[in-house]
């Protein structure tokens, strides 16, 4: 069997005309490269370049882009005699099942080492099926408690879980609060009924009641929602003190716009996804001054790095991109320390040590270390706001780049 | 005094369906056929509107009109070449033409003006009118009476220009039509141009509360044909009682049911006014 | 007991009546014929009978049992059916195929097949049988309706207009086909155009004007009555006396 | 060049069925009132929608005038002067009975200016009817009135030839004694007319020339006088 | 899968079809063992082979009685939700949670049929479009039950034809491959069976049918059951081959019901081959406009992909099928023959 993924083109060509056709020059530029030495390690991308997540494929491609361009300039993998990183980029879409082909096809026609992606969780689970079976490791930024809930041995999840994150917007905010002498006992949740905004309200959820706060509303709404307006006056009717919304920018957009056109100012602490991207500062101005929101991690924990970013691409280094390009960071540090371009040695030097050089640096925590479920262990979320135009580190102290404010600013 | 204020929002909301959802209606009570394509015109009309905001500083109210233009001119010509050559075809090869052009559509939307959600900042829009205690979002009020006069506008067209009265003859008859020297491609050219321009205007009139990014027509695909259905579809005057319906029940319910439910309700009601009004609530007159 | 009776019944279409307050009956093994000017409800009162079109009032009973209510496919098991005047072919089927389709109410397929092919012997189509019946000329379509009718094995056949365009010796072929069938049993009532076929052909005759029945009797009593003559020809003509032969075609 | 409108060799199919016209050759010279009669199905409307452009693919030759029709597009028949009154009446249901009327000047340039005014009132003159019912949607009149309506839409074209299918579909005879008044009455105004019928014996009695098409072909022509008592007539539609 | 279990009833003519058929058949079960077991083309032939059964059952009420169905993903959620539940919680062989999962899908369809069955053209293409996407809120919401948004992973085991359970795609492509033969036999059976006879009656004229004796609510009953059951059964399939699925993957509108449709649609509705042919067309074309423009600019191949679906559909809106049909006659007549333009 051996023999076959050697030499897939002629074994395809059994294959029913128009498809072999099609595929044969696709994989020619493969088949001549296994001729030369110094070949580049190749290192798969799968990540939502259409559909309603390509903006967040968009930043996560460039946040990669970026680290290998960086990681060839200087030279290529040394360990592996300079090889330089070959990024194979290719659409998840927005169905699991194709992200999941993309991988294999990747895996399979181009020998990829490893596999980044795919920002959106069910993507991520999904490649991570494929990953998993082929034993190749996946690095990814998706939040999800399955993503390394299911004891597998490949994947790495650079980031934290839904449900810390999601403790850490509850917890974060109440000790902000107390800092500055807020008193707030009446909290509401809204979140979009997405995995994402499902799983992140678990944790959420579960710090309040811990915490024993009263939680006054808690609902879900429909993905894609035009018209929140029944669900404000839910809120406003409810008598909450702050709010937790877990969304994506249109509905982060729609939530504070119409509380703050039914004069409702108590505050919003937003869950990442739509509050922490520049769209949504450009999207309320003004509006946006002030307002809290959850992070996995932010660019001003590291701008000697993340400026780069901007300098290139235009637009402060947003999370995704930053984490994603941990990813690649964490990637080539295995890929020195293996020296190997076999996946199962890269998987074992990512499993072991704390991964601190260079772009893993970046990530909160002093260096990424996986402990034994693939997660990395060291991580912590951070509290971020919209300070003069920017998002800034806020809280935990130890990291903050400013100190926190309490304001609403009304419509 | 909630059921008052929910009433309220349903008939703003489902005033601006209506309006998105003339076009649809239109472009099937003249040529026949279900366009899935026709959320896209109201991105494309978004975005029109978007960058007019965001280049000649104009207010998305008034972008609107450029949005139709654009639009309209641009769905004239999306029918002589795409549409027109499948009106005889089977109904099926109808829908999955229109679902291709709904691909192609978004994502060259997504190649031309990036991922990106974009949006406005207007002086009015996180602002209200408060009556007892009723509160009246001004967006969304602006946004109702730009819809009720373009409305307005689609009905003195069809009503009172010869070119609308030929419109509405080829949609009763297109035989009778022909005879009458009327240049039925023609109509239907036109017919969906205007029903898609109009869709550009709605998405326009909406923008100051919404972003617009290549995929926003999907949040409106089931609205708009659920309204479309409801008020009978290829009735112009139902599109608008559709919409409004449709506001008012997703805006109702969310007092009895989980707002997560609320696409669900509509679904229900959807199938169930289809079984038993299968012309919708606002039956067409005559054949 | 009749095999169809009907007592006063009327159909509507929105705030049109086109059938109003009919009511005849047609005894076993009669054929009958439903004769008046276009647009006299002839047509609609095959829908009715057969259940494509309800009615509104009145009552409707085949062999004793009343048919409100029931689906046209219920109708065709207790034995009525009827073909259609503009003709409603399976198009994109053979003829066989359509045949087999009526023959399949009352046996399993194999056997349908190889009667609707006895039926296709029968009115002379058997030549014709795996022809797409949208290849056929319209006098032969006409025949693949009846074909298809007979294959249900009804007791009482409706025939509407199977005769249009057909040549003489064509209709003669029909005419002779009807009373054949009759002899074996068969029922019929046929709205007909053509008057000499449906006065030599039918025992007795309906006279249908604006969805009421204006006369009933024999061919030749009928054709003398001034009221068929009038609704036919206008009162003018009447007024001239004009004969049977002229009361249109 | 005396003839109005002249057909040759004019064949027609629907899809793949047995073609409907074959050969048909017929005549119409100015200001003539012209019948063609025959069964159910014989072909009649096919020929009539083929002058008017509303019917299957036809070969050979239609002339208007002197023109060849069959290159000229269906919608811009009605402005050289074609007025076709189709079969069923097809009146627009859901338009009033003057929108109708309005519509039908629409080959003349659309809205109703001063002549369309004069010819409004000119038909309601004919039609006294359709005056009151002038705000009536077309759906919900009777049949007779629909009838009235489509003619007179027709003749809001000013037309030089009318051309009638079935007028006297399913109406009272009272109603298609005084319908073929107003034919003799149009005739009488210059308008050439073509006029399809079963009810043989009244065309025939109102024409002044007549065909008789059977299966798509051309069988019989003459005046409608000789027509009428041809046996071959009577034998085959007036079943003596 | 011989041609023993064919109906009896087959034309001569349709014998040789049968046999070529099979032999397809046989020829295309050979086919993995060329490629890499665990690769990517193995992956993309068995979605193929799926998606050519789901277009076959399909086709069933789509093809067979022209009932234009865009709420199939009814029944395929149905079938993948039914199976995994019972897996995850009572680690019951999906091989029986199929079986569960039809008789649940029969169930929706019974339900379906009432609302639905009278509604003729686009709005019986609308309203089984809103059934298939309440049926998504539902699984949306139900978070207890289908763990809602979040999704459902298949646990990880050991290979096990009893529990449907490979880590590599081939065993998956055999099942799949066993699953297009079987719903392509039963599509044939019924096609050639007095079923399809009243079928083809309601599709070509539904009130002809109903005055002939064809009870047409019963028989497009029949037929949505089977074709509900097919589908559950293959979505079953489905998910196990995917190992993960959530509300949207499997009651999307555009991931399945649309897909599914279109598959059969490309091919050519109503016939034996056509969504085989669909399905050869149009998965492993998504695949390769993917791969052939990776990495390019965002919506590139998605834009590409959907040009060609209206390029299709514009050259020969009757499908693939009808499109060689014609290529075929159009090389063996002469011209001049039926006048195509009065159709």
């Amino acid at each position: 069997m051996a023999q076959n993924t050697r030499f897939p083109v002629t074994r395809r060509s059994l294959l029913a005309g128009g498809a072999a056709a099609l595929a044969a020059p696709l994989a020619a530029p493969f088949v001549s490269r296994l001729a030369r030495a110094q070949d580049p390690v190749n290192v798969g991308v799968v990540v939502p370049l259409s559909g309603a997540n390509a903006q967040f494929g968009i930043n996560s491609r460039n946040g990669i882009q970026l680290v290998a361009d960086e990681i060839n300039k200087a030279g290529g993998i040394k360990s592996l005699g300079g090889a330089p990183i070959n990024l194979v980029v290719a659409d998840s879409t927005s169905t699991p099942a194709t992200a999941a082909s993309v991988a294999q096809r990747m895996i399979s026609q181009n020998q990829v080492v490893s596999v980044l992606g795919a920002f959106a969780s069910s993507l991520t689970i999904a490649i991570s099926e494929v990953t998993e079976r082929r034993q190749l490791p996946l690095l990814t930024m998706s939040f999800s408690d399955i993503i390394t809930g299911r004891g597998f041995k490949n994947v790495f999840q650079v980031v934290n879980k839904a449900s810390t994150i999601g403790a850490a917007q509850f917890d974060y905010t109440m000790a902000i609060a107390k800092r500055l002498g807020v008193d707030a006992s009446k909290v509401a949740i809204l979140y979009e009924d997405t995995a994402y905004g499902t799983s992140q309200s678990e944790g959420l959820r579960k710090a309040a009641k811990d915490a024993g706060l009263d939680i006054v509303m808690d609902e879900a709404y429909p993905h894609g929602i035009t018209d929140v307006t029944p669900l404000i006056n839910k809120l406003r009717g409810s008598g909450a003190q702050m709010v937790f919304p877990v969304s994506y920018l249109n509905d982060s957009l729609l939530i504070i716009r119409t509380m703050r056109q039914q004069g409702l100012t108590i505050p919003a602490i937003g869950g990442a996804a739509g509050y922490v991207i520049p769209d949504f500062h450009k999207g309320l101005g003004e509006l946006a001054e002030g307002v809290l929101s959850i992070a996995p991690a932010n660019w001003d924990l590291a701008p000697d790095y993340t400026d780069r970013f901007r300098e290139r691409f235009g637009y402060f280094m947003v999370h995704e991109a930053l984490e994603h390009a941990v990813c690649m960071g964490v990637l080539r540090e295995a890929l020195e320390k293996s020296a190997s371009r076999d996946p199962q040695a890269v998987r074992e030097a990512l499993a072991t040590g704390t991964h601190n050089e260079g772009w893993s640096s970046v990530m909160t925590g002093d260096g990424v270390r996986f402990d034994e479920t693939g997660l990395n262990a060291n991580a912590f979320p951070v509290m971020v706001q919209w300070r003069d135009g920017e998002l800034r580190t806020v809280h935990p102290a130890k990291v903050a780049k400013i100190e926190p404010i309490w304001s609403v600013k009304a419509g | 005094m909630q059921l008052l204020q929910a009433l309220v929002d349903g008939l703003l909301i489902g005033g601006v369906y209506g309006v998105v959802s003339i076009g649809l209606s239109l472009v099937f009570g003249v040529m026949n056929i279900v366009n899935f394509a026709h959320a896209a015109f109201l991105m494309l009309g978004m975005f029109v509107a978007w960058f007019a905001w965001a280049f000649l500083g104009l207010d998305p109210l008034l972008g609107a009109f450029l949005s139709f233009v654009l639009v309209f001119a641009f769905g004239c010509a999306v029918q002589q070449v795409l549409v027109r050559p499948i009106l005889a075809a089977p109904q099926v090869a109808q829908i999955f033409l229109t679902v291709g052009l709904l691909i192609v559509l978004e994502n060259a939307a997504l190649m031309a003006f990036g991922a990106d959600f974009r949006s406005v900042q207007t002086p009015y829009q996180t602002s209200a009118f408060r009556l007892g205690g009723i509160i009246v979002s001004k967006p969304y009020l602006y946004a109702f009476a730009m819809a009720l006069l373009s409305g307005a506008a689609v009905w003195a067209f069809l009503e009172r220009t010869a070119v609308g009265r030929a419109m509405r003859a080829t949609a009763q008859d297109p035989m009778a039509a022909t005879l009458m020297g009327i240049d039925t491609q023609r109509m239907h050219r036109l017919a969906f141009g205007v029903g898609v321009g109009l869709t550009a205007f709605g998405g326009a009139v909406i923008l100051p509360y919404l972003t617009v990014s290549p995929t926003v027509g999907s949040h409106y695909v089931v609205l708009m044909f659920t309204a479309v259905v409801l008020g009978g579809l290829g009735s112009v005057a139902g599109a608008v009682v559709g919409g409004i319906a449709v506001g008012v029940i997703q805006s109702v319910s969310a007092l009895v049911f989980p707002i997560q439910l609320q696409n669900l309700v509509l679904f229900v009601v959807f199938i169930l006014v289809l079984a038993l009004r299968p012309d919708g609530i606002v039956r067409r007159r005559g054949a | 007991m009749s095999l169809l009776e009907v007592t006063d019944a009327s159909v509507r279409f929105g705030g049109l009546t086109a059938v109003d307050g009919l009511g005849f009956s047609v005894e076993a093994g009669e054929i009958v014929g439903l004769i008046g000017p276009n647009g006299a409800g002839k047509t609609t009162t095959f829908n009715m009978l057969v259940g494509l079109a309800r009615a509104a009032e009145g009552t409707i009973r085949l062999d004793g049992r009343p048919l409100a209510g029931l689906r046209p496919h219920s109708i065709a098991a207790l034995g009525m059916t009827k073909t259609f005047q503009n003709v409603s072919l399976f198009m994109e089927s053979s003829v066989l195929d359509n045949v087999v389709t009526g023959a399949l109410l009352r046996e399993p397929l194999a056997e349908a097949k190889a009667s609707a092919r006895r039926v296709l012997e029968r009115v002379g189509l058997a030549g014709v049988a795996e022809r797409p019946a949208a290849d056929l000329s319209f006098p032969e379509r006409a025949r693949v309706e009846i074909a298809r009718g007979l294959a249900t094995r009804p007791k009482i056949l409706l025939l509407d207009e199977v005769m249009a365009a057909l040549t003489p010796a064509e209709m003669e072929g029909i005419v002779a086909l009807v009373r054949q069938l009759r002899d074996e049993g068969i029922t019929f009532v046929l709205i007909e155009h053509h008057m000499r076929a449906v006065m030599t052909l039918s025992d007795r005759i309906l006279v249908l004007s604006f969805g009421r029945k204006i006369a009933e009797g024999r061919p030749e009593e009928v054709a003398r009555d001034p009221k068929v003559i009038e609704a036919y020809l206008g009162r003018e003509w009447a007024a001239e006396g004009a004969g049977p032969g002229q009361a249109r075609p | 060049m005396t003839a109005l409108l002249e057909v040759a060799r004019l064949s027609a199919r629907y899809g793949r069925g047995a073609p409907v016209l074959h050969e048909v050759a017929l005549e119409l010279g100015q200001g003539e009132f012209v019948t063609v009669i025959g069964a159910n199905t014989a072909g009649k409307s096919t020929l009539l929608r083929a002058i008017s452009g509303v019917g299957p693919a036809v070969e050979g030759s239609i002339r208007f005038d002197g023109r060849e029709l069959t290159a000229v597009a269906p919608h811009a028949r009605p402005k050289l002067g074609i007025a076709h009154v189709p079969e069923g009446r097809h009146v627009f249901p859901e338009m009033s009975v003057e929108e109708n009327l309005a519509i039908g000047a629409h080959a003349r340039g659309g809205a109703p200016g001063g002549g369309a005014a004069a010819r409004l009132e000119a038909i309601f003159e004919l039609f006294p009817r359709l005056r009151e019912r002038r705000r009536q949607f077309g759906g919900t009149l009777s049949g007779g009135e629909q009838q009235m309506l489509a003619i007179g839409r027709g003749l809001m074209l000013e037309p030089r030839l009318l051309i009638l299918d079935e007028p006297s579909l399913g109406l009272a005879p009272m109603i298609v004694e005084e319908l073929h008044d107003r034919l003799v009455e149009i005739h009488r105004r210059g308008v050439a007319i073509l006029l399809v019928e079963q009810n043989v014996s009244l065309a025939l009695s109102v024409a002044s020339r007549g065909y008789v098409l059977q299966s798509g072909s051309i069988v019989l022509e003459g005046p409608a006088g000789e027509l009428l008592r041809d046996d071959r007539v009577r034998e085959a539609y007036l079943g003596i | 899968m011989s041609a023993l279990s064919l109906p009896k009833r087959c034309s001569a003519l349709a014998r040789p079809r049968a046999l070529l058929l099979a032999a397809l058949a046989a020829a295309a079960a050979i086919v993995p063992l060329f490629l890499d077991p665990q690769g990517y083309w193995v992956r993309v032939l068995t979605l193929t082979l799926i998606f050519a059964a789901l277009g076959q059952a399909w086709n069933i009420v789509g093809g067979l009685a022209n009932q234009i169905s865009l709420g199939h993903a009814a029944y395929f959620g149905v079938g993948a939700y039914a199976s995994t539940i019972l897996l995850i919680n009572f680690g019951l062989s999906p091989w029986i949670g199929l079986f569960v999962g039809m008789a649940l899908a029969v169930v929706v369809a019974l339900v379906l049929s009432v609302p639905t069955f009278r509604l003729k053209g686009h709005y019986f293409a609308l309203a089984t479009l809103a059934a298939g996407e309440a049926l998504r809120v539902i699984a949306n919401s139900w978070q207890g039950v289908t763990g809602g948004p979040v999704g459902l992973s298949v646990p990880f085991m050991p290979d096990s034809f009893w529990m449907m359970s490979y880590g590599a795609p081939r065993p998956f492509y055999w099942i799949a491959l066993a699953a297009l033969v079987l719903v392509t036999l039963v599509f044939w059976w019924i096609k050639s069976s007095a079923l399809g006879y009243r079928l083809r009656a309601v599709k070509e004229n539904e009130q002809a049918a109903e005055v002939v004796g064809v009870n047409t609510f019963r028989a497009k009953l029949w037929a949505s059951l089977v074709s509900a059951a097919a589908t559950a059964a293959i979505g079953v399939v489905y998910v196990q081959f995917t190992y993960f699925f959530d509300p949207d993957a499997v009651f999307g509108v555009a991931t399945v019901s649309v897909r599914l449709a279109l598959v059969a649609i490309v091919g050519g509705i109503g016939t034996v081959i056509g969504p085989v042919v669909g399905a050869l067309v149009v998965v492993p074309l998504e695949e390769l406009v993917n791969a052939a423009l990776q990495g390019q600019v965002a919506g590139l191949s998605a834009f590409v992909y959907g040009a060609i679906l209206i390029a299709v559909i514009l050259v020969e809106p009757r499908g693939l099928v009808a499109l060689f049909g014609r290529l075929r006659r159009g090389l063996g007549r002469r011209p001049g023959g039926a006048g195509e333009a009065g159709r």
